[in-house]
């Protein structure tokens, strides 16, 4: 038998605006008979980050440097898992609880490849991305503290 | 060379980035930050604690020990809370 | 602070119809401020099943006993994990290369608590769900046969 | 009792369900399976290799050591495909 020619098309944007998970999955699978497995993780603002109520967050970003971070575990991840397609969308900008922050979409033959990628992209992005986020709340503003347990997340996908 | 700086980084100094012309004396990133916390209480202030401090030269993370000489762009900041 | 209430509506559904996944994060997220993370798992027809090229498959249930199988899978996610919605639909009938075949959603406040129940899920749906595949291909028809590798990934979950 | 089949047991046997009555000594699934396999060629046929097939009880996987006396529906079927 024939074996179908798999591509890896990869999208990376970061963007003021909302994203569609829907339209972002269509644009991964449409006409494409070779993926078995989609994972998403999407990622949104929570009124009760670290133990106080939220009223917004702010992210920041490094333009140039944080798509260029993303690409390279991107290529990490496609180097590591048979994928057939991975998006990363991130959102910059003032956000208020419930709103969307970050998407990441994997696509594979197979879901274990399709989790786990997805899973080490979201490691990656939370502790190797150059974004920054300030909470407001209704004592004041400041910068959110990097977690401990993200850099463990992290360091489980190092190579020894 | 261009320094950048991001998040408290930017609003302890007051600015998002800037030309700078450190002298030769200056090799290291560690060295870097040494030589802009010496110019006034707001750089001081910025960089108190320098383990804290994360460095990237062109768009690529760096440790402290990085030598700085034909950096275009270098940027400081705090640890990522992206995601 | 006074800490949300934190509820984690479960839907289990078996159904002919196809999904709507971004109608179906909506349902879970809408008007919350809890959820941080949530993972689709969408499991897709293949044209390559096994190597031979797949002209359709068609699901076979055991009605009655699937929707209680997979409610005690559920069941035992939202112990072992701190969920905030959990939503599995199992499509049954008919399929071509392409078509939409499951979905399975979690809700958490975060991300590892959501990926990891949504493979749990996944894992159990594979190995104890009462479902069948038949495929058929241009040189007939026959039972997809259970895999190896789908019994280790689920036996990973079993606790010592 | 119901009995349920499904997949490819279920075109073996060339029914999904039936009522059967099996005599007091069938105590077990494993008792069951051996009963059924003697009626004819079909069923012997559905239950040739009796370690592939599971069964369940009232909606419940058991193995084949489980006592049947009590059961309102036992189902056999190959190992799962689903997902």
């Amino acid at each position: 038998m024939k074996s179908p020619v798999t591509t890896c098309p990869v999208a990376i944007r970061i963007q003021e605006d909302d994203f569609d998970i829907a339209r972002e999955i269509a644009v991964l699978t449409e006409r494409r008979t070779d993926i078995g497995a989609v994972v998403s993780f999407s990622g949104i603002c929570r009124a009760d980050e670290d133990s106080s109520n939220i009223a917004s967050l702010t992210l920041e970003h490094y333009p140039g440097m944080a798509e260029e971070e993303i690409k390279r575990h991107v290529d990490e991840a496609t180097s590591r898992w048979p994928l057939n397609g991975v998006t990363v969308i991130h959102r910059v900008g003032r956000f208020i609880p419930g709103q969307n922050i970050v998407l990441v979409l994997t696509a594979s033959q197979h879901r274990r490849a399709a989790f786990e990628a997805a899973e080490f992209l979201m490691d990656y992005l939370k502790t190797s991305a150059p974004f920054w986020k300030k909470e407001e709340s209704a004592t004041g503003s400041g910068w959110v503290e990097a977690q401990a347990r993200d850099d463990e997340a992290a360091a489980r996908w190092t190579k020894s | 060379m261009k320094v950048k700086y991001f998040a408290w980084v930017r609003e302890r100094i007051g600015k998002a980035e800037e030309m700078i012309e450190p002298p030769a004396t200056v090799r290291t990133v560690e060295d870097l930050i040494a030589w802009l916390s010496s110019r006034n209480e707001a750089y001081a202030y910025a960089f108190e604690k320098p383990k804290v401090i994360r460095t990237a030269i062109d768009h690529a993370h760096v440790k402290a020990d990085a030598v700085i000489s034909g950096a275009r762009e270098i940027a400081f900041f705090p640890p990522m809370t992206g995601g």
